[in-house]
């Protein structure tokens, strides 16, 4: 007969204002193999824990249920309670009676009796717990960062700092992200490109630091600390140890009308191009789906006008395979797109605004090329249509944001900030022109933003108008923004000459096939999910890998490089020891009854079960049966379900586990 | 058998004392965690439900919802991560194509199927929790408490009596 | 192609030529209109405004008409019409309790065998490019702007017809009959619809703002498809002048007009001399299909 | 204005009727104005249509129901079709409008367009179709707008566009028990009936 100790929490009233944690103490108490049950205000504080310690001791237990709060919250602290006074971790248990009890129920008396059932189902469970012991596996002490935008290159900087390899992996055929494509930043209005670019050049300097562009991820294997990663380098038909960036190719290259993806559409690249002047690498890539040479075969002038002998059309997509002990993502975010993201497919969305219709209504991004030195207009203010400066502007706040019904429920944080930089630059650049700002709320809630907007109010003459817009219509050359501004009752019409809308962020247009391929949780609305909102805000569900930057949620910068350096600073921690420990959650092979139908081996998404032989002395083959690596197992369990002869089991929910539990309720 | 559970009349009084009693099979990372999230987020439901957690769905066994009713269930919920969103990547889909096999093997078996409720939670999914929680109590309320097993069990003759339990107080 | 009609109060009285557009373009197309038993008026906004049932009862018994007499595809050319019964037919499809009301009310059963067309889906459901087939006189190049109104498209998640902000579908019928629709902002704004006669200055007001666009983005005339935006462009337009100081004089035509003109339908049989602004001017435009230089633009 | 706020009014009966009368509560409005951003009468409102909403949400709904906005609405639905969180405003106008007659407690201002409804009404009802004519002549003599509109009404006979006789349908007993079972205009019980003679008159 085992001998099981019972705590009851509390929870200061938590519990105990539904839950007659006196009863179920002392009805549990009654349960076969129970040696000890006995309530306590607060389980988790030092007394309550003691108390667990002592018990142990004094009443020789051989297994503890404490029924408090989710194990989520406090497993970890009892089952290092119960070591301390002992035991090994895997026999204490935890029964969830306050956010599957107290915390949902109203009547008292059929919540206790939940309560009871559910510390039963757990002493049930304990009786059958065996002693497990972690499974310690190497850590290759190298790191895989994915996403080369601010986030991404501060992850890298900083892993290297501390001493380790890392692989950064860009889609782009630069680093350097969304900051790049920003002109001035709040709340200082430094020069983006000033403070990116010797970060930028930083990264391709650190020999520690090894950078794939215009490349992506493929496929993602293994667990913590021996990831398996393939990576595809994309084809860039430029030798980038032959070429020294001199331009020549670019400066040539005839086909010179191919929209910018970095100037977001309002300027023009050529066919071999580096997507800005900055760019690091700065190696050229060709786009073969603009160039005429891929095309049509003509042309070819890129590699006559190429003196180091740099062009080569015949290179091929190349598959790198590299092992690494953790992986930050760190792939940002795009914008909402006003013409197409829409619930039905059918309707332009947000029509009422005219995005697709109007040249001159734009978005945030595209008016940051327009005041970015570096931009299509060198920094002018131009409107797109005819190249006027616009004496007039209007933005639009919270488009695609806020919105349920035609975007996205979320606020996407940063563009009140934007907005509010966005109508002072133009102020400082037109000092004759007009800025006007339609709002619902502003959100400055960072250190200085509050200072900012007001700024932008009182000193440059920034007219903020509290309502949304209902519609944008073209009246001869100019736009006429239909308004409200709730604070006078009014509804208030602006004649414009250009429009910036305030789109939405959202992940990163594949976001969740990445999710998907590395295994890893997205939410709802696509941004990665972290382990714990408060307590771990870098860390995913998936042991080994971190987030940072605008992939999580919608980030302005300070927060982007917070985070990355968190995560870096997690990755060291995980490569500061040269072993880890596992959960010994994991499946393991009855050879004696294993018929090898390999049922287990086709349904084990982790790979994690292989064909063994077994022969006896003379080599001579008795029979195949199946094989659990330990290593990779992550435990779901999906073999023990799937082997008709039961002979594979899932330490810590075996069936005669499940069993008693199940039992548990039938003798109530 | 399934008609016979809808047309059955019971005493009044009898149904004031019974509660309906379901043991649920969830996953730990998204069935659990928004069952934690309803807790968190304080939102009211039923109190009849008795929460079995496993790894995955893809844990979860056929025998496992044979044994419920045979321990006195009178409905069982089975709930995983959301196709596609899998904590071990594909576990639930391997669980969602044997649930069409579980259904068939219950049905076969003669369970009421409207006594097994089978459905996805994540772990944002506090409210769809409680919802079906409340569902599913409102459902078995309706059906009433589940007797016809414990009959046959009575008459099988490899069971012994005990089965017939004194689950009506509990 | 034979379908059920109903006009409604309106095509028979103030929007006579819409009517009679209707009948007789129809008829040259080869489409055969069975007019709904019987049927009474939709309520239109007064029986809404007042009443919330008798605005969805008024259809239904109308809807219920139309099955009993196995139509099942009814033109109903009247926007306000239209509207009306298809609100009320998705109503009473997506919630039983509505059901079960208007059966109380009107005594009769609607199953929800209808598909309800307006004027621009008679055109939809007949086929564009049969249409193309039958233009023999098309109005090459001129300028329209395409005047959906506000209850065209509106409420969207039930009327399900067109993007409710940049409609297109008239617009594409608007070109299979060689004329150029326009793009310009007050596609689906409001014209006051029946304040016509409570608050004219009201009425004034909208449709200054609608013409005013219009003729500033180069529409030589207004196509619409519902008697109320009619009556508030044309019949109007002589009072807006004189309130604006405005010289406005552009024709207002219904779509079933244009197509009629198109398809070689008399412009007397159109109902095209009972306008206010001359509309017979548009007949001048009219270039017979085998003089023409290019082909029907689809 | 000054008001205090009271639990009380929060959970006004009217407030609730309206709530059951469009299926959503107002509170899912987050004053954002892009009803009235977008809406053509606002110029001639006393209450902007989020105002409107606002009030709803204090429990304010008297003043709502006295106002000339619920009248001068024209039903476009411009509002529903572009608020981010799909209140159905211009069907919360509605309900606002048929309480106000229910209740009485509708402003003497806009009796025109009241009128106007009412006289359709009972057209409607005495024809089961409307009669044009006749509604134009007893509105103008009830509204005491004889010559406005002159001008319009002749051309429009002369154009053929107004039907002199008007055409009862034969279900028009139908129509009536319709009326009835809506419970239409059952405050004002006598009003129709004055009509409807007079429309017999006209005729
Ligand atoms: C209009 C506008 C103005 C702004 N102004 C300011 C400002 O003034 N101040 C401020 O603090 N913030 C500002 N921001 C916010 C700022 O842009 C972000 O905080 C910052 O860029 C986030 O950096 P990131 O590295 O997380 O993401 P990103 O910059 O988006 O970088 C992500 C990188 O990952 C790459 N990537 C994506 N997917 C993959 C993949 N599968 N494989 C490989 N690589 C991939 C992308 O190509 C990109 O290079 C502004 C944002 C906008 C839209
Ligand atoms: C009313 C209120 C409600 C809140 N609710 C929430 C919420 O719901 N969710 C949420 O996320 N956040 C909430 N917060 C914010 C939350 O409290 C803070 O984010 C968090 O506590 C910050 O933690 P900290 O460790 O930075 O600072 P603190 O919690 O202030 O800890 C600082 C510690 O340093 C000690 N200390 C100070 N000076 C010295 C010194 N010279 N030497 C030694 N020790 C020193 C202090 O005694 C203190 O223990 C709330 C805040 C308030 C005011
Ligand atoms: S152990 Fe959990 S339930 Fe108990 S006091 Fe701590 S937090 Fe509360
Ligand atoms: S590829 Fe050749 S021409 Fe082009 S930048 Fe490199 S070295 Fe210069
Ligand atoms: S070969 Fe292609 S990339 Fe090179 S110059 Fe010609 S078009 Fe440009
Ligand atoms: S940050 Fe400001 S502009 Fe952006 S969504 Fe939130 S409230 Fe709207
Ligand atoms: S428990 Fe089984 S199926 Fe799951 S990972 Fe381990 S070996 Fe694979
Ligand atoms: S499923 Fe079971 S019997 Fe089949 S190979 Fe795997 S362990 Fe052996
Ligand atoms: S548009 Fe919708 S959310 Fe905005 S104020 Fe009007 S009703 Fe409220
Ligand atoms: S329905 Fe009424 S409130 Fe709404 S926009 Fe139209 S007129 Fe204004």
């Amino acid at each position: 007969m085992s001998r099981i100790g019972v705590f009851v929490c509390h929870c200061g009233e938590n519990i105990a204002r539904m839950v007659d944690v006196t009863r179920v103490a002392e009805e549990t108490a009654k349960l076969p193999g129970v040696a000890v049950s006995v309530d306590y205000r607060y389980m988790c504080s030092d007394p309550g824990q003691n108390m667990i310690k002592e018990a142990i001791r004094e009443h020789k237990l051989d297994g503890v249920v404490v029924a408090a709060c989710s194990p989520q919250m406090h497993e970890p602290t009892f089952r290092a309670a119960v070591v301390e006074g002992g035991l090994n971790p895997y026999l204490c248990e935890m029964a969830n009676i306050r956010e599957h009890c107290s915390w949902v129920h109203t009547d008292k008396e059929l919540a206790t009796q939940k309560a009871i059932d559910l510390v039963r189902i757990m002493v049930e469970k304990v009786g059958k717990n065996q002693e497990l012991f972690p499974i310690k596996v190497p850590v290759t002490k190298r790191a895989l960062v994915i996403g080369g935008g601010i986030a991404g290159i501060q992850a890298a900087l900083d892993i290297a700092s501390g001493g380790h390899e890392v692989v950064l992996v860009e889609r782009e055929p630069s680093i350097g992200g969304n900051m790049a494509r920003l002109s001035e930043t709040f709340p200082t209005l430094d020069c983006s490109q000033c403070i990116l670019t010797p970060r930028m050049v930083e990264v391709d300097r650190d020999p520690r630091i090894t950078l794939y562009t215009y490349a992506e991820v493929e496929e993602v294997g293994g667990f913590v600390g021996n990831f398996k990663v393939k990576i595809r380098q994309k084809a860039k038909s430029v030798i980038a140890d032959l070429c020294n960036g001199c331009g020549d190719c670019w400066n040539k290259c005839p086909q010179k009308k191919i929209p910018s993806e970095f100037d977001a559409g309002l300027g023009y690249r050529t066919a071999i191009y580096v997507p800005f002047p900055q760019a690091v690498p700065n190696t050229p890539v060709i786009d073969r789906e603009r160039c005429t040479k891929f095309l049509k075969d003509k042309c070819g002038i890129c590699e006559k006008v190429c003196t180091l002998n740099a062009i080569d059309y015949t290179m091929e997509d190349e598959i790198i395979e590299v092992e690494v002990g953790a992986i930050v993502v760190a792939t940002g975010y795009d914008l909402f797109s006003v013409g197409k993201d829409q619930p039905n497919e059918q309707w332009t969305g947000y029509g009422e605004y005219n995005y697709d219709a109007y040249p001159d209504v734009i978005d945030g991004i595209q008016f940051e090329r327009l005041l970015s030195a570096s931009g299509p207009t060198q920094g002018e203010i131009r409107r797109p249509s005819d190249g006027k400066e616009p004496k007039s502007v209007v933005f639009i706040a919270c488009v695609g944001s806020r919105d349920p019904e035609k975007g996205l429920e979320y606020c996407s944080k940063i563009c009140c900030m934007y907005i509010a930089k966005h109508a002072m630059l133009y102020k400082h650049k037109v000092h004759d022109g007009q800025p006007y700002v339609f709002y619902m709320d502003i959100r400055a809630g960072g250190k200085n933003y509050e200072e900012f907007v007001r700024r932008a109010i009182e000193e440059d003459g920034v007219l903020y108008i509290r309502g949304r817009v209902s519609k944008i219509y073209k009246d001869g050359e100019q736009l006429v923004v239909v308004g409200a501004d709730t604070l006078s009752d009014s509804q208030v019409q602006v004649r414009a000459d250009l429009v910036v809308l305030a789109t939405a962020i959202v992940p990163h247009r594949d976001a969740y096939e990445l999710a998907q391929k590395i295994g890893f949780g997205c939410g709802s609305q696509g941004f990665f999910s972290e382990a714990h909102p408060k307590l771990r805000p870098v860390e995913t569900n998936t042991a080994g890998i971190y987030l940072a930057g605008a992939c999580q949620a919608p980030k302005d910068i300070p927060d982007a490089v917070a985070q990355a350096g968190a995560a870096a600073s997690k990755v060291q921690l995980l490569f500061s020891s040269d072993e880890l420990e596992r959960e010994p959650i994991i499946a393991s092979v009855n050879e004696a009854t294993c018929v090898h139908c390999r049922n287990c081996i086709r349904v084990c998404p982790y790979s994690a079960i292989t064909d063994k032989e077994i022969k006896d002395k003379k080599g001579n083959l008795i029979k195949m049966v199946a094989e659990v690596n330990e290593g990779l197992c992550l435990g779901c369990g999906a073999c023990v379900a799937a082997c008709p002869s039961k002979s594979i089991q899932l330490a810590g929910f075996n069936d005669e586990q499940v069993f008693a539990e199940i039992t548990a309720l039938g003798s109530g | 058998m399934s008609d016979e559970t809808k047309t059955e009349d019971k005493p009044a009084a009898a149904e004031k004392e019974w509660q309906p009693r379901i043991i649920a099979f969830v996953c730990n990372w998204c069935t659990y965690a928004g069952a934690d999230l309803a807790g968190t987020s304080r939102m009211v439901y039923e109190p009849h439900v008795r929460i079995i957690k496993l790894p995955c769905s893809g844990r979860i066994d056929v025998s496992f919802i044979i044994k419920a009713f045979e321990q006195g269930a009178d409905g069982v919920m089975v709930s995983g991560c959301h196709p596609g969103d899998c904590h071990y990547t594909a576990g639930n889909y391997h669980a969602r194509r044997r649930f069409g096999g579980f259904r068939d093997l219950l049905e076969f078996c003669g369970f009421d199927m409207r006594r097994v409720v089978f459905s996805w939670v994540s772990a944002a999914e506090g409210k769809k929790w409680a919802d079906l929680v409340n569902e599913a109590v409102a459902k078995i309320r309706e059906l009433g408490p589940f007797k016809e097993y414990q009959k046959l069990l009575a008459e099988d003759i490899w069971r012994k009596e005990e089965t017939n339990s004194d689950r009506e107080t509990g | 192609m034979k379908i059920g009609y109903y006009p409604g109060c309106s095509l028979h009285g103030m929007a006579i030529d819409f009517g009679k557009s209707t009948a007789a373009t129809c008829k040259a197309l080869g489409i055969e209109l069975v007019e709904i038993p019987d049927w009474s008026c939709c309520g239109a906004s007064a029986a809404h405004s007042t009443s919330h049932l008798l605005g969805m009862a008024l259809p239904a018994r109308n809807l219920a008409l139309a099955e009993e007499a196995d139509l099942t595809v009814v033109a109903a050319p009247c926007a306000m019409c239209s509207s009306a019964m298809k609100k009320t037919h998705e109503l009473i499809l997506s919630d039983k309790e509505t059901a079960a009301e208007m059966k109380r009310l009107t005594g009769r059963e609607y199953h929800g065998g209808v598909k309800i067309l307006n004027a621009v889906q008679i055109f939809l459901e007949y086929g564009l490019e049969e249409l193309a087939k039958r233009v023999v006189l098309p109005l090459d190049g001129l300028k329209v702007a395409c005047y959906y109104g506000c209850l065209l498209t509106r409420p969207p998640d039930l009327l399900k017809f067109d993007d409710p902000e940049q409609p297109v579908l008239m617009d594409e019928v608007c070109r299979v009959v060689g004329t150029e629709p326009i793009e310009w902002g007050f596609k689906t704004e409001c014209c006051g619809a029946g304040f016509s006669m409570s608050r004219t200055d009201l009425v004034c007001e909208l449709t200054r703002r609608i013409l005013e666009n219009a003729v500033n983005n180069g529409a030589e005339a207004v196509i619409v498809a519902c008697p109320m935006c009619h009556s508030n462009l044309d019949m109007r337009q002589a009072n807006i002048n004189k309130m604006f100081g405005t010289s406005f004089d552009i024709p207002i035509v219904y779509l079933t007009e244009l197509v009629g003109l198109a398809v070689g339908v008399k412009a007397k049989k159109l109902g095209l001399r009972k306008h206010f602004v001359d509309a017979m001017r548009l007949t001048e435009r009219m270039v017979p299909a085998s003089k023409r230089k290019a082909p029907v633009a689809r | 204005m000054r008001f205090t706020i009271e639990s009380q009014q929060l959970e006004s009966d009217l407030v609730k009727r309206v709530e059951e009368m469009i299926e959503q509560s107002p509170s899912i409005c987050y004053q954002c104005g892009k009803c009235s951003a977008g809406c053509p009468v606002h110029y001639l409102m006393d209450i902007p249509p989020n105002v409107v909403i606002r009030l709803l949400q204090l429990g304010q709904i008297d003043r709502v129901l006295e106002s000339r906005t619920i009248w001068v609405c024209s039903s476009c639905s411009t509002c529903s079709t572009r608020c981010p969180k799909e209140f159905k405003i211009a069907e919360c106008m509605d309900a606002l409008r048929e309480l106000a007659l229910a209740t009485g407690k509708d402003t003497p201002s806009e009796k025109d367009i009241k009128l106007f409804h009412q006289v359709f009404m009972s057209n409607m009802r005495m024809f089961g179709k409307v009669h044009e004519a006749s509604i134009a002549g007893v509105y103008k003599l009830k509204s005491r707008h004889f010559f406005a509109d002159v001008g319009a009404g002749i051309k429009m006979f002369l154009k053929g566009k107004i039907k002199l006789f008007p055409h009862r349908i034969k279900g028009v007993k139908e129509i009536r028990a319709m009326f009835e079972a809506a419970g239409y205009g059952r405050k004002e019980k006598e009003e129709p009936s004055t009509e409807d003679k007079e429309q017999e008159k006209l005729i």
